[in-house]
């Protein structure tokens, strides 16, 4: 059963190839729907015990080890992918990539990989897949993304290649002295601390360039206005995720004795990021680059609260995720809406749109309020609970990120404001088609019920999260 | 004592011919003090008492393979001075190379520990076409019979490569 | 022993089958010759028994190891028969030539995985290159072509002087031409003789010379440009595994005694760091797809080389990495003969998806596989290498790492190339089902190969 | 056989060494030094020579016949090679009338 996860994928990226145009549309979103329905079909097999399930362990070549399996923190990510895909290939629905062959196939291809992070239970599969991911993501935007996007797209490959890299050498680091990748064989091994900070930066260098962190950010900007819509859509919600993943589950539990060190300066990096891409949000005119740089703050704060490594401010981070997954993918929709119709996203060539398209003005006030977490949403759940730990951490650090609410408020509102109120700048501007207005309807119910009732997540991933922070409170070896 | 003095000279010969090789500007020239350094050289392998080797460098290479050199100078006519001057950075470079390579090999053989010397019964006839001829053919049989896949080889790519095409002279 | 003999005689069969002036005929014998090869080889690693089990041979012992290499010898000499057909078949007169040279060249790559003395490496190694030398220059009426031959030729006997050098010093130290005896002679002596040193010394430079490390790499670009695509791509993959395994062989068995190990291994991570670095350096700014590929072999050189300060299954570790890298190279050259631009240019490339869509993806797949990025068996190769050389030189492996980053800007630019659309209409490029069969099973082994390897064992 | 006894008359195995290694560094001098191909192949001749030198003369010091068979197979090869580099040549006269390696650039970008 679990083995289709990766076997669906690879059967619709190869076989969308060969059929006709016409039925590309319907076929990838079919695709989509039958992973989402694997998803949900281990959601219920699972027992939510917090363990993990192995579904594949077995041993494999020079040391790797074929373990695959899920806990309930890989089971939210899954579906967060599974709900994600189906809602990207449905809002490019008007578009011609729609009907693109390639287009559809590195969107599986790209599924396939974004999979394999969340269920391999081996160190080396996980760096397999994580790789694995950048092709498509970079294939799709080289395709189909903004005419002068080259330089930038060399510039985000290579930069999170050589940070993926950093990660290998620390994994065979690690490898050195364990028996196997397999990951409880990973967290066996005991390191002293200088050596663990090291490795441990490894890592974190790779997750700190794809969240991205403070000053490993600058690739983000350029890539995202320069990609397509999709590629956009697809980078911040779910490839980001990966590296928060990444940390909960292989950077810390692997590392419990470099957290030490590594606590401050990460904690102060990312609350840096969450400021700074706030400040700059507000400043610019791109409305794509006013979302970039609000998704570098608000991920910014996910880091900062994983690595205080607190079970409330953990959980908090896992609601945050799936919140800021279904958000962004929402807002980037609605710019790309805009520019489809205008053919702009300079802010200052924008206005008056809510009165010639009622409905879109609407959803694209719900997703700002959910945007900046107000209550009934659940980025307030998110945010509060990650405040929370933030506070109990360092009241300073608390504070200064929590400034994030305020400036977030500010870029939203400024954002919606400039481009939807003020005088009217076009002739026409045609309102929701139904795909889009799907797409938003689904973001918004879900971000809502989910602010109604987060234990709908805090409840499949509080028990893993429990087993994850055992792991670590009792170090080995102290 | 006379041999010492034999070797002197012979190996002060064959050091000078070498030399003149190389530095002779006529390439016909360096072929003939090429030859003649296979002699000397020959005059070695008699010295120690290797007649077979001695004799049988003297028809393969000052035999077979100068006078194949020659005939391709002749040939190609470039029996002519055509090299112009060597840049003098190229010169001393090379000398300081050939130099430092002369320098580390000798000062490696002062101190040198050589492998036992086995000599047995018959070390008196070891080079002796007799002998080398036992030990070719039941030790070294195989590499014998390979060496005419080497040749075979050769042959072929000689003829591919020196072969007129047809195409070229139209 | 019987995959050798087919394979010499699958040469000289070629070379007869040529009179017929029917270039299929040369071309079908070598296939079959070299297939039944590998058919042999396979069924010698399963039975343990071989035909010429009762001959007692000097020199040569084909072991599960020296079988393993001999059948990556044949499986990628057969696919650069099949890719060079195209080519091969432009020229009918020589057909026969070509194909007898490749595989002759082929027999005393199997006799370098083979010996056991120094009479024969030195025999496989002539056999190996005096073929090689005649094929790069064997487009006669190019200059470049035979630029690239006499070049190759200097050097490489050069090299051989070189080597033979070292080799009259290990005698005289040791007194003995055997591996064996070699190194049961180092491991008594008290002290290590200072002209054993100066021996392996040279040795080690005229192996850098043949496999074409820094600092001694400089005819190696020229010699790729110049060379016919098909030689290149021999040159790159059989030559290299041959000539690597039988060095390993050589410096990890029988000079791979304490002292002296710390000895040529100071002077060997000093050329392992200037090749990566000089190899990739240069490549980055290369405009021309065959030059970039020889830039981009010399890094793959300093990779490998890791290997000779390694620890653990040495040899099964050249062979994956190697067979994985021939794969790869297999691949490009394909595209490289298919794409058939005369000036060579990496912007030739441009539009090929649209030229031929299957081509395309055997061209990304192998540029993927040689920076070694996931899934492809390059990546699990790299990976197999880099682990295995951590414990001994774990700075050496960041380094590499470093320049495997390096690496990923000039291969993503000659991906981008192949996957961007060419500005005017370009004709379709119409493959051979011949080339299309290589190309598949190329295709196969860089993403599979690493996912089959397990069961193999 | 006087000349047998030479090795126990002052000549020693050393002076051989000297001299073959002096034969070696010209042709490698040679090699480096001159830019007519076909005097660099004389060189390599030469060092191949010295080599010869040398192992012969380990040969008749160790008393066994292995080193100058050795010697014999170097002969064998450098034939092959020199057949091969000859023809080489003669080709690449075809093409540019010329052997001075200098001339032979056309691959340098």
């Amino acid at each position: 059963m679990a083995l289709l996860l990766f076997i669906l994928p690879v059967f619709f990226a190869l076989s969308v190839l060969i059929i006709p145009k016409q039925g590309v549309r319907a076929y990838g979103i079919i695709g989509s729907l039958a992973v989402l329905g694997v998803v949900i079909a281990c959601m219920m097999q699972y027992n939510n015990d917090g363990t993990v399930h192995l579904f594949v362990n077995q041993p494999w070549l020079a040391g790797i080890t074929m373990s695959f399996g899920y806990d309930g923190i890989s089971l939210i990510m899954l579906l967060l992918t599974a709900v994600l895909v189906p809602l990207v290939l449905v809002s490019n629905f008007k578009n011609e990539l729609a009907e693109n062959r390639l287009f559809t196939s590195m969107v599986f291809f790209m599924q396939l990989g974004l999979i394999g992070v969340f269920i391999s239970m081996d160190g080396l599969w996980f760096y397999v897949f994580w790789e694995i991911t950048l092709i498509p993501i970079f294939l799709i935007s080289w395709w189909f993304g903004a005419p002068e996007r080259k330089a930038a797209l060399m510039k985000f490959f290579i930069y999170t290649f050589v940070g993926s890299l950093a990660m290998l050498a620390a994994l065979i680091g690690i490898k050195v002295n364990a028996p196997s990748f397999y990951i409880e064989d990973l967290k066996a091994v005991v390191f002293t601390s200088k050596t663990a900070c090291w490795l441990a930066l490894g890592f974190f260098l790779a997750f700190a360039i794809k969240i991205p962190v403070f000053p490993f950010h600058t690739w983000q900007p350029d890539t995202y206005t320069k990609s397509p819509m999709a590629g956009t859509m697809l980078l911040s919600g779910i490839m980001l995720k990966m590296a928060l993943y990444g940390m909960i589950r292989w950077m810390i539990p692997l590392f419990p004795e470099a957290v030490a060190c590594l606590q401050w300066p990460v904690i102060i990096l990312a609350t840096i990021g969450v400021v700074y891409g706030a400040v700059i949000a507000i400043k610019q005119k791109d409305m794509k680059r006013v979302f970039a740089f609000a998704s570098m703050s608000h991920v910014g704060l996910i880091a900062a609260a994983i690595m205080v490594w607190d079970f409330d401010a953990l959980s908090g981070s896992m609601v945050q995720i799936v919140n800021h997954g279904l958000v962004a993918v929402g807002l980037f929709l609605a710019v790309e809406i805009i520019e489809r119709r205008t053919g702009t996203r300079n802010l200052n060539d924008l206005g008056g749109f809510a009165k010639q398209a009622p409905k879109f003005a609407f959803w694209f006030a719900a997703l700002a309020f959910a945007s900046v977490s107000v209550p009934l949403t659940s980025g307030f759940i998110g945010e509060f609970l990650m405040l929370k730990g933030l506070v109990q951490f360092d009241m300073i650090v608390g504070i200064v990120a929590g400034t994030t609410l305020i400036l977030g408020a500010v870029y939203t509102f400024r954002a919606y404001q400039l481009s939807m109120y003020g005088p009217v700048t076009r002739d026409q501007f045609a309102d929701l088609h139904w795909s889009e207005l799907l797409v938003l309807a689904v973001i918004i119910i879900a971000v809502v019920i989910l602010g109604v009732y987060p234990a709908l997540i805090t409840d499949f991933v509080n028990p893993s999260l429990k087993i994850v922070l055992e792991t670590i409170s009792t170090p080995s070896g102290l | 004592m006379s041999l010492d003095i034999l070797f002197y000279i012979l190996g002060g010969l064959t050091i000078g011919t070498a030399l003149m090789v190389v530095l002779s500007k006529h390439p016909v020239r360096s072929v003939l003090y090429l030859v003649l350094t296979f002699f000397l050289i020959s005059a070695n392998y008699v010295m120690m008492n290797a007649q077979f080797i001695a004799i049988v460098n003297i028809i393969v290479y000052a035999g077979a393979i100068m006078v194949l050199f020659l005939f391709v100078l002749m040939l190609l006519n470039l029996n002519k001075e055509n090299e112009p001057k060597h840049s003098p950075l190229m010169t001393i470079g090379a000398a300081i190379a050939g130099g430092g390579l002369f320098l580390v090999v000798v000062a490696a053989m002062r101190d040198a520990i050589l492998a036992a010397p086995m000599i047995d019964t018959n070390s008196q006839q070891v080079g002796l076409v007799e002998n080398l001829g036992k030990v070719l053919f039941t030790k070294y049989v195989l590499p014998f019979e390979v060496s005419s896949v080497l040749f075979l080889a050769a042959m072929v790519g000689a003829v591919l490569l020196a072969k007129r095409e047809k195409q070229t002279i139209e | 022993m019987d995959a050798l003999l087919i394979v010499f005689a699958s040469g000289l069969i070629s070379l007869f089958a040529a009179f017929a002036k029917k270039p299929w005929l040369v071309v079908g014998s070598a296939m079959a010759g070299l297939l039944a090869a590998i058919i042999v080889i396979i069924g010698q690693l399963q039975t343990g028994k071989a035909f010429f089990d009762f001959l007692k041979y000097e020199g040569l012992a084909f072991d599960q190891v020296a079988l393993l290499f001999s059948l990556a010898i044949c499986v990628l000499t057969l696919l650069i028969v099949g890719i060079g057909y195209e080519r091969f078949k432009e020229n009918p007169v020589h057909t026969g030539e070509y194909i007898g040279l490749l595989l002759f060249s082929a027999t005393g790559a199997m006799i370098m995985t083979a010996y056991t003395d120094m009479f024969m490496f030195f025999l496989g190694l002539e056999i190996l290159s005096i073929p090689i030398y005649v094929m790069a220059g064997s487009n006669k009426a190019d200059v470049r072509s035979s630029e690239a031959s006499l070049k190759y030729f200097l050097t490489g006997s050069f090299a051989t002087g070189v080597f033979l050098f070292g080799l009259a010093w290990v005698y005289g130290a040791t007194g003995t031409f055997k591996l064996q005896e070699i190194q049961l002679k180092i491991q008594e002596m008290d002290t290590l003789s200072p002209i054993l040193m100066i021996g392996v010394l040279l040795i080690m430079a005229s192996f850098i010379f043949k496999v074409g490390a820094a600092p001694f790499h400089f005819w190696s670009p020229d010699v790729y440009d110049g060379a016919p695509p098909a030689v290149t791509g021999f040159m790159a993959s059989v030559v290299k595994i041959a000539a690597f395994f039988a060095f390993l062989k050589m410096f990890a068995f029988c000079f791979g005694r304490g002292e002296l190990y710390d000895f040529w291994k100071g002077a060997l991570v000093v050329m392992i760091v200037i090749t990566l670095f000089v190899g990739n350096l240069s490549a980055l700014r290369q405009v021309k797809f065959k030059r970039l590929l020889a830039y981009s072999s010399i890094t793959h050189v300093g990779y490998t080389l890791l290997l000779f300060v390694s620890q653990g299954d040495v040899a099964g570790t050249l062979w994956f990495y190697m067979f994985s890298y021939g794969f790869s190279i297999v691949g490009i050259i394909a595209v490289a003969i298919a794409v058939n631009d005369s000036e060579d240019r990496i912007e030739g490339l441009r539009g090929l998806g649209k030229r031929n869509p299957f081509l395309a993806i055997v061209g990304i797949v192998a540029l993927l596989s040689l920076a070694g990025i996931p899934p492809t068996s390059g990546f699990f190769a790299k990976y197999i290498l880099f682990s295995s050389a951590w414990e001994n030189a774990s700075w050496l492996v960041i380094i590499a790492l470093i320049n495997s980053g390096i690496s990923i800007y000039y291969y993503l630019k000659v991906l981008v190339t192949i996957a961007s659309p060419a500005e005017q209409e370009q004709e379709k490029i119409k493959l051979s089902p011949l080339t299309i069969a290589v190309l598949t099973i190329a295709l196969v082994g860089m993403l599979g190969f690493s996912f089959i390897l397990p069961f193999l064992y | 056989m006087l000349l047998a006894t030479l090795f126990e008359s002052g000549v020693k195995i050393e002076h051989y060494m000297v001299l073959a290694t002096a034969l070696f560094v010209i042709g490698v001098f040679g090699v480096l030094y001159r830019k007519n191909a076909i005097i660099l192949l004389m060189c390599i001749e030469l060092m191949l020579n010295a080599v010869n030198l040398l192992l012969v003369a380990f040969s008749t010091y160790f008393g066994q016949a292995d080193g100058q068979l050795f010697v014999f197979f170097i002969m064998v090869v450098a034939a092959a090679e020199a057949t091969v580099g000859l023809s080489i040549l003669v080709l690449l006269y075809r093409n540019t009338r010329s052997t001075d390696i200098r001339l032979f650039n056309k691959l340098k970008n």
